[in-house]
């Protein structure tokens, strides 16, 4: 099968590895990626949405009209560009006078918003197409014994009414510690586990504050499971989570640093990808748990 | 006529049991809708002879609005079966006489919905308004 | 000509404050027929009724024309005027120039009042072709029908009973006493709820002249009022009541089980049960949907034979069995019994569900320890799962702090928009339990608003305050599961303006009151309408509020509204009393607003006889012609025979095509439509 | 409880700009009437819990008293995460992110915005994306990866087309964004 | 002896057969007739001859065909003045007939098929019919004016009697003759007719064989199969109108497997003809779907009774 990647900006810019990490493992599990050429920014809550409903829905819509034009859903890492997609989308197709307002704009670029794709979550995406299973029978490494904290990210979750995948109870979700479970880690639940990371918005606004919401969640993960790994379904939470540590140490909130993936990055080592080019930027010491993973801690 | 002194008149048959009880609550509950609106009592939607419809449009009415009880629960057990049969048959015919679609309307409003009543009876003053005056009677149609 | 009299209301401010009266007067003086045309300040007092009734008398008018509020209301008080001023009560028409008009468009003086002239010119065009019409009178069955035996009910049926009339009473389940019977303590009084009401379920039990049907359901309601015909269905029980003693020997030997409704699933019954241990009648019902048919006895099999002793083998159940009750070679039939029932008047009293936990996945319905107050109420009853001990679901261990959270599913526009109104008094009645039988026990109630509207809630509210529960301003948004079974409240408390969380053993859901399961389709059998909220529909909140649309047919209890147990007892009683008035008087009026054929216009060609709902038309030889017949008894007048007749042979008594057409030519030409101005 | 508000300020409740609700719903808010204050949105709000002045329970009501002002001098409403929890619990379908985001479009004509938002707009409408590290080559050639990314940035055509829904927005009429030939900016991380 | 008129306005002349086929009973009642005018297709006389006699001379004058010409119009005053009882004869006179389904058309709508659109017309100088044209430059011609719409009798003149049928059954002609020569006539402005439906006097009626009549469970075209000897044609699902229709025809149609289309008008009283075949007919139907499986409702229920129906014609 064949999906338009939407690579979104803190993918490409932030974290090229773990953009690096989705080309490599999706392919791998027979996926065909298309580069939907021309694709923008989501864009993003802080942008457009919050001054112009209409302009948001546009530029939501012609980057639907790229993957409509090849009749391909699309699939992301980041969570807010899949939010701010799915959540564009059902505005359009719930109000056609919003959708015939776009398309009045999109028209003079030669465009159409039809409502035909769909926006996906990469995690999702491959639980429901690809499923555990298959997964489990195409790795090349395992992580047998490695406990794992899930963080499924917000995006992912809530308003469950404009996701196409909302098999999962959005208050208890289960896909991404299944996900993990296929890979061999254990993935237990933490009571702060749909806790928001504080990227985002409130980062750019009161940095201190952010990181309050990040404290308490670590703590609950140190507390309770005290992992090997941090495993997010979001590029968002994987860079707060990834960055705000140090901070955090510094400040002496925190005495300890668990090392940070995006579930892609990790699905990708476990296939056999060169593990500097798909986790080559974290910031937390992911060296010791990749090693472990290749089985190359004696090298 | 100028357009801006046009007013609608619009006939609503209402049924006893349910539309005519949520015009009351509607206004009990001081739901605002156009005065426009002129509520026939009847005992049962079923009880509505087309000829009052097209007689109301005849005589100049610029829309007309049949409500009933939600299927199922008819007062008279199925009067709104037989009304929804017969309006949508007759509908079929005033669109083949050239009569807009839109003038006339068949709509489920329970004892309950009053605040329905008032949004239905405001869309519908509104839907009148947007296809203009009723032209039988004002071209000698009859 | 006739003489018609128009008479204004100003109902005080409520149509004046809208509508120009004097305006209006002195149009509907100058349209055609009309002798007379005044106003007055509430028509409907005496001096407004003795306008029409002197002007009657005086022979100035010989029809009526009201324009006040709704004749839903005032009609028959009207009528009764026009009656009393010596003209028949028929001759009278209602223009609704408050509720269709001055409420409506009060923001529309101009619009107001021009409609009112056209609606008062359109009563004024209908009354001129009114006919005298004569009421009807029927005979009255002097029986009735009570549906639903919890705490309405049995008090509708004990009230009419002990006046003297014979009561059905129908109740779903085996037994009678309803979701008041699952009750620990009932507010405000704190008496048991089991000491209160299982008298009542003896008295209903034994009552001469009350006719339990349990296990039954009804079927389909026919008629009008004074003569129901109900069918009703006794379901299966696989028991023969007539030799059940109610024992209990069957139930100890069943092996199966399957989940107890009764402690709301939080244990397990058997197969073969009975309701409850105070279960009137006392009779055991086998469930085959989780028998296992031991020994092979499915029912209605004869017994296998012991290859040894030669012995029949029969199951535990029939074995135990002292009475021959028990006995799985009867051929029962698994669509029950028909039973059909003719009573002169119905009281729906079918009461209400809590609703379950589970679409409240915030609040993490998973944990055996997130429970519904009706859950608490059979922990904390003496007859529950824990026999009265306070223990947590999970492992049994006695709560130190526990946690209710207010208006789950209430005030909720994707489950009910209204307020349960018993939750915020049931929440303290439970909180007050547990904190006077374990003051050590951390108690915190998580409210919207705390409304404990009602004869000494108030008092009550205080007392519990007193008692050191602590009531938290702020809807919990979510409950998180911890190590060791326990719960995270997460709120945001309003009064400190800080969020805050509450680690705790148990958590309540004060779950919304929802119309019990099948309540809409009950209400399409009785002919009544549910609201937009799902419960029976009453037929005015304040003037009529046990009747229903349907003649003969009054609600109680929480099938209209969630109400408590003092307001349902009220309301049953309020119901029951106007369900004897019909068979006090042994005959009741029945309007005059039916169909009759012409016969003289008939042709017969039979169109109208499959589409009369009441099948009250037929045709009959006259002369040699085939000619329709309505019988008047059975007619309702719903004027659809009149509708679709091709010969227009049918007339509807009321509502005439002529009147009708009248009143159209009134709104539109007479107001002006189709000339071009 | 340590962040309990401890200094309230009072309010001239007659002074409150009332048609701050009508303006509310006319641009994304509709279902602000509904709400009734139970703070179940409050309980799980991150900005709650992180400690701002204003989130989405205490915006509504400040709207609805008319506070316009007590918003405008707060940056709060700009910290909200939008991760929509409250969208998902609320009882009375408010939908209160939709409220918060129709209060930065009131804040936004009102040039009562963040200079980081500014950027990221401008950065939008220069490159195509709100998030835009120029050093980002560099670190896309380590992992492997082409210098640009296959979107807007790669694409010049792609970016007029961008452009040209981004000047029909009310970012023009407002001038965030220039109405004439582009100038690409630096970098900008939101 | 009663003076008689006779004038076919818009019609076909199938009403004058009609006459014709009464044959001996014709013969029995010429004697006591005197026809001073039945233009144009019996006697001849001409239209002046007619204007000519004295107002209210004529005893009866029967009127067949619609109204669509300023000649026919001239003409039906014309009778109307001379006549002391004016006859609409037959459905196109006292309904509008089988030509008022042209009122579903605009006059332009008309010459453009009749002068421009179909097969056979060649037009290439776009000629239309004209009140007034000069022939070889010195002879003018008049011709009548081609209305906007076809009128029944009654909205040109106030009619006496009403006679149904396309055309009226002959024996029912003799029995309205033998009444108008009898003088045993209802009000005027009534139908000269039994005033019962097709189905009194139809042998398919479901009650005449002790059965009763059901809903309508399916809706079935002539051309759908043959239907049921002797059962309702209405019941077997084809659209009869015979409940509608006054049946003075002895319900020959059904008699032949033909369900009743209308020609005899409305039960008197009905106000319109198609709108009651619609209430009871759809009233009839078991199923709410079988209402869009009717096949086109307005020719169906107005074949006969357009320009008398309460629009009248297509509004614009």
């Amino acid at each position: 099968m064949k999906v338009g990647f939407f690579v979104g900006c803190n993918t490409a810019f932030n974290r090229p590895d773990l953009e690096q990490a989705v080309r490599f493992a999706l392919p791998a599990l027979g996926v065909e990626l298309d580069d939907l050429e021309g694709q923008s920014c989501c864009p993003t809550w802080g942008t457009l949405p919050s001054i112009d409903l209409v302009g948001w829905c546009a530029l939501g819509a012609r980057n639907f009209a790229l993957a409509e034009e090849k009749g391909l859903d699309m699939v992301t890492v980041c969570g807010s560009c899949y939010g701010s997609l799915a959540e564009s989308k059902h505005k359009m197709l719930h109000d056609p006078e919003l959708k015939a307002g776009v398309n009045a704009m999109l028209k003079e670029i030669g465009r159409e918003f039809k409502g035909t794709s769909n926006i996906r979550q990469a995690v999702n995406f491959l639980y429901k197409e690809a499923g555990p299973e298959k997964i489990g029978a195409a790795l090349r490494y395992r992580l047998d014994g490695l406990t794992v904290a899930v963080q499924p990210g917000c995006h992912s979750l809530w308003p469950s009414e404009v996701y196409v995948d909302p098999e999962e109870d959005s208050f208890h979700p289960a896909v991404l510690r299944e996900m993990c479970a296929a890979l061999g880690a254990s993935a237990p639940y933490y009571s702060r586990l749909t806790d928001c990371c504080g990227m985002g918005g409130m980062r750019s606004t009161d940095m201190e504050r952010s990181f309050k919401l990040v404290l308490t969640k670590l703590a609950s993960i140190k507390e309770e499971i005290d992992p090997d790994l941090i495993v997010t379904g979001c590029s968002s939470c994987l860079i707060q989570l990834d960055t705000a540590q140090a901070f955090l140490q510094k400040d002496r909130l925190i005495d300890y640093e668990i090392p940070v993936l995006h579930y892609m990055q990790l699905l990708a080592l476990c296939l056999g990808a060169d593990p500097q080019q798909i986790t080559g930027l974290a910031k937390t010491n992911v060296s010791r748990v990749v090693n472990r993973i290749r089985g190359d801690e004696n090298e | 006529m100028k357009m801006s002194e046009w007013t609608p008149n619009i006939v609503v048959f209402a049924c006893n049991w349910c539309t005519y009880q949520g015009a009351d609550l509607a206004g009990s509950l001081r739901y605002e809708y156009p005065p426009s609106i002129n509520i026939i009592r009847v005992p049962c939607s079923g009880a509505i002879e087309p000829e009052y419809i097209v007689s109301a449009l005849k005589n100049g009415a610029d829309g007309v609005l049949v409500g009933g009880c939600h299927p199922g629960d008819c007062h008279y057990k199925e009067g709104n079966h037989k009304a929804v049969r017969r309006f949508n048959l007759l509908k079929r015919v005033l669109t083949g006489m050239g009569v807009e679609a839109a003038r006339v309307r068949l709509e489920w409003i329970s004892g309950s919905e009053g605040r329905r009543f008032a949004e239905v009876m405001t869309e519908f003053d509104r839907a009148i308004k947007e296809i203009g005056p009723n032209p039988i009677g004002r071209d000698g149609n009859a | 000509m006739p003489r018609i009299g128009v008479y204004i209301c100003h109902c005080g401010e409520n149509i004046a404050g809208a509508v120009n009266i004097e305006a209006v007067r002195e149009y509907a003086g100058t349209l055609p027929g009309v002798a007379v045309a005044k106003d007055y300040l509430f028509m409907c007092s005496d001096p407004g009724q003795e306008l029409i009734r002197q002007d009657i008398k005086d022979g100035l008018v010989d029809r009526v024309v009201v324009a006040a509020c709704t004749p839903r209301t005032h009609e028959p008080i009207f009528r009764k005027a026009v009656e009393d001023g010596g003209l028949n009560k028929y001759l009278f028409e209602m223009a609704n120039i408050r509720d269709q008009d001055s409420w409506a468009h009060w923001n529309e003086k101009d619009g107001a009042t021009e409609k009112a002239k056209r609606l008062i010119a359109s009563a004024v065009a209908k009354a001129g072709l009114l006919e005298p019409l004569q009421d009807r009178f029927v005979e009255v069955t002097k029986s009735a029908l009570v549906i639903g035996a919890g705490v309405s009910g049995m008090f509708a049926a004990l009230d009419l009973a002990n006046m003297g009339y014979k009561v059905h009473l129908v109740e779903k389940e085996p037994s009678v006493g309803g979701n008041m019977a699952k009750l620990d303590k009932t507010f405000p009084t704190n008496d048991c709820s089991a000491c209160i009401l299982t008298p009542v379920m003896v008295q209903v039990g034994t009552h001469p002249n009350i006719e339990l049907l349990t296990y039954a359901e009804v079927a389909s309601v026919e008629g009008s009022i004074g003569n129901f015909k109900v069918d009703v269905v006794k379901k299966q029980t696989y028991i023969d009541w007539d030799k059940c003693t109610g024992c209990g020997d069957c139930v100890n030997a069943c092996p199966a089980k399957a989940p107890n409704e009764f402690n709301e699933g939080m244990d397990n019954r058997k197969a073969v049960y009975i309701q409850f241990p105070q279960a009137v009648p006392k009779k055991a019902v086998l469930d085959l949907d989780h028998c296992i048919n031991c020994g092979k006895r499915s029912i209605g099999t004869q017994p296998r034979t012991h290859s040894v002793t030669g012995e029949p083998i029969l199951a535990p159940c029939e074995k135990a069995c002292k009475t021959g009750a028990c006995d799985r070679s009867v051929a029962y039939d698994p669509a029950g019994e028909r039973v059909t029932l003719q009573v002169g008047t119905i009281i729906a009293a079918a009461g209400f569900k809590a609703m379950d936990k589970a679409p409240f996945k915030e609040y993490s319905p998973q944990s055996p320890n997130v429970i519904t107050s009706m859950q608490l109420e059979r922990i904390l009853s003496a007859t529950g799962p824990t026999e009265g001990e306070f223990k947590r679901p999970s492992d049994g261990k006695k709560p130190a702090t526990v946690a209710f959270i207010s208006c789950v599913g209430s005030r909720d526009k994707s489950h009910h928009s209204y307020c349960s109104k018993v939750c915020c008094m049931y929440m303290l009645k439970e909180a007050r339990l547990i904190k006077e039988k374990y003051p050590a026990t951390n108690v915190y109630l998580f409210y919207i608003d705390v409304r404990t509207a009602g004869k000494d809630f108030e008092e009550y509210y205080n007392y519990c305050r007193d008692l050191g529960i602590k009531v938290i301003r702020g809807r919990a948004g979510a409950v998180d599961e911890l190590a060791g079974d326990r719960l995270r409240v997460r709120a945001y408390d309003v009064d400190m303006c800080a969020p805050v969380e509450l680690e705790s053993d148990l958590v309540v859901l004060a779950t919304a009151i929802e119309p019990a399961p099948g309540l809409p389709e009950m209400g399409r059998k009785l002919g009544i309408n549910c609201g937009g909220e799902g419960f029976l529909k009453e037929l005015h909140t304040k003037l009529y509020p046990v009747e229903t649309s349907v003649k003969g047919i009054y609600v109680a209890g929480c099938a209209q509204g969630p109400k408590d147990i003092p307001e349902s007892v009220s309301q049953a009683r309020a119901a029951s009393s106007s369900a004897a008035v019909p068979l006090t008087l042994g005959k009741v009026v029945v309007e005059p607003f039916s169909s009759a054929v012409d016969r003289e216009k008939c042709s017969g060609c039979g169109i109208c006889v499959p589409l009369c709902p009441y099948s009250a038309i037929s045709r009959e030889e006259v002369d040699g012609k085939l000619r329709a017949r309505i019988d008047e008894a059975l007619c309702a007048g719903c004027g659809v025979c009149a509708a679709a007749c091709p010969s227009l042979a049918i007339t509807l008594h009321g509502f005439t095509e002529a009147q009708i057409q009248a009143q159209i030519n009134a709104l539109t030409i007479g107001a002006g439509g189709g000339k071009v101005v | 409880m340590s962040n309990a508000i401890a200094e309230p300020q009072v309010i001239d409740l007659s002074l409150g700009e009332l048609d701050l609700v009508d303006e509310i719903k006319e641009l994304g808010g509709e279902e602000l009437l509904e709400c009734i204050q139970c703070a179940k949105c409050a309980a799980v709000c991150p900005m709650a819990l992180a400690g701002f002045p204003f989130f989405n329970k205490r915006v509504i009501q400040a709207i609805l008293i008319g506070s316009r002002e007590t918003l405008l001098d707060d940056s709060s409403i700009w910290a909200c995460q939008s991760c929509n929890r409250c969208t998902e619990i609320c009882p009375r379908q408010v939908r209160p992110f939709e409220i918060i985001l129709a209060m930065r479009r009131v804040a936004v004509r009102e040039f009562a915005l963040p200079t980081l938002t500014t950027d990221g707009l401008k950065s939008l409408f220069d490159v195509g994306h709100a998030v835009y590290l120029k050093e980002a080559g560099k670190s896309r050639k380590k992992v492997g990866l082409p210098e640009k990314p296959p979107s807007t940035l790669a694409h010049p055509q792609a970016l007029r087309e961008l452009q040209a829904i981004m000047r029909k927005t009310a970012l023009a009429e407002l001038g965030i964004i220039p109405m004439g030939e582009a100038e690409v900016a630096g970098s900008c991380e939101v | 002896m009663l003076k008689l008129a006779y004038l076919l306005a818009g019609g076909c002349g199938g009403c004058d057969m009609a006459v014709v086929d009464l044959s001996e009973t014709l013969v029995d009642v010429l004697p006591q007739l005197e026809v001073v005018f039945w233009a144009p297709t019996v006697a001849d006389v001409k239209y002046k001859d007619l204007e000519a006699m004295p107002d209210q001379s004529v005893d009866v004058g029967l009127v067949s065909g619609m109204v669509r010409l300023s000649e026919q119009e001239h003409m039906t005053r014309v009778m109307r003045q001379k006549c002391k009882v004016l006859v609409a004869y037959g459905a196109c006179a006292a309904l509008g007939g089988i030509p008022g389904m042209a009122n579903l058309h605009t006059k332009e709508e008309i010459f453009q098929t009749a002068y421009f659109d179909t097969f056979s017309t060649d037009n290439p100088d776009g000629v239309t019919p004209q009140t007034k044209c000069l022939v070889d430059g010195k002879y003018e011609l008049t011709l009548p004016e081609f209305y906007g719409r076809v009128r029944p009798l009654h909205q040109v003149v106030d009619v006496d009697y009403f006679i149904g049928g396309c055309p009226p059954h002959h024996s029912f002609v003799g029995q309205a003759i033998v009444a108008i020569l009898e003088g045993k006539l209802p009000p005027p402005g009534s139908w000269i007719t039994g005033g019962k439906a097709v189905c009194d006097v139809c042998s398919r009626n479901p009650g005449q064989q002790g059965g009763e009549r059901e809903l309508i469970t399916s809706v079935k075209r002539t051309v759908d199969g043959a239907p049921e000897e002797g059962k309702c044609l209405l019941q077997e699902g084809y659209i009869c109108l015979g409940a509608v229709t006054q049946g003075d025809c002895g319900a020959l149609c059904p008699k032949v497997n033909i369900p009743c289309r209308g020609c005899g008008g409305p039960i008197p009283g009905v106000k319109d003809f198609g709108l009651r075949a619609v209430s009871a007919i759809a009233s009839s139907l078991a199923d709410e779907e079988l209402v869009d499986q009717i096949p086109s409702p307005v020719k169906l229920f107005y074949r006969y009774a357009l320009p008398a129906s309460m629009l009248g014609k297509k509004v614009k």
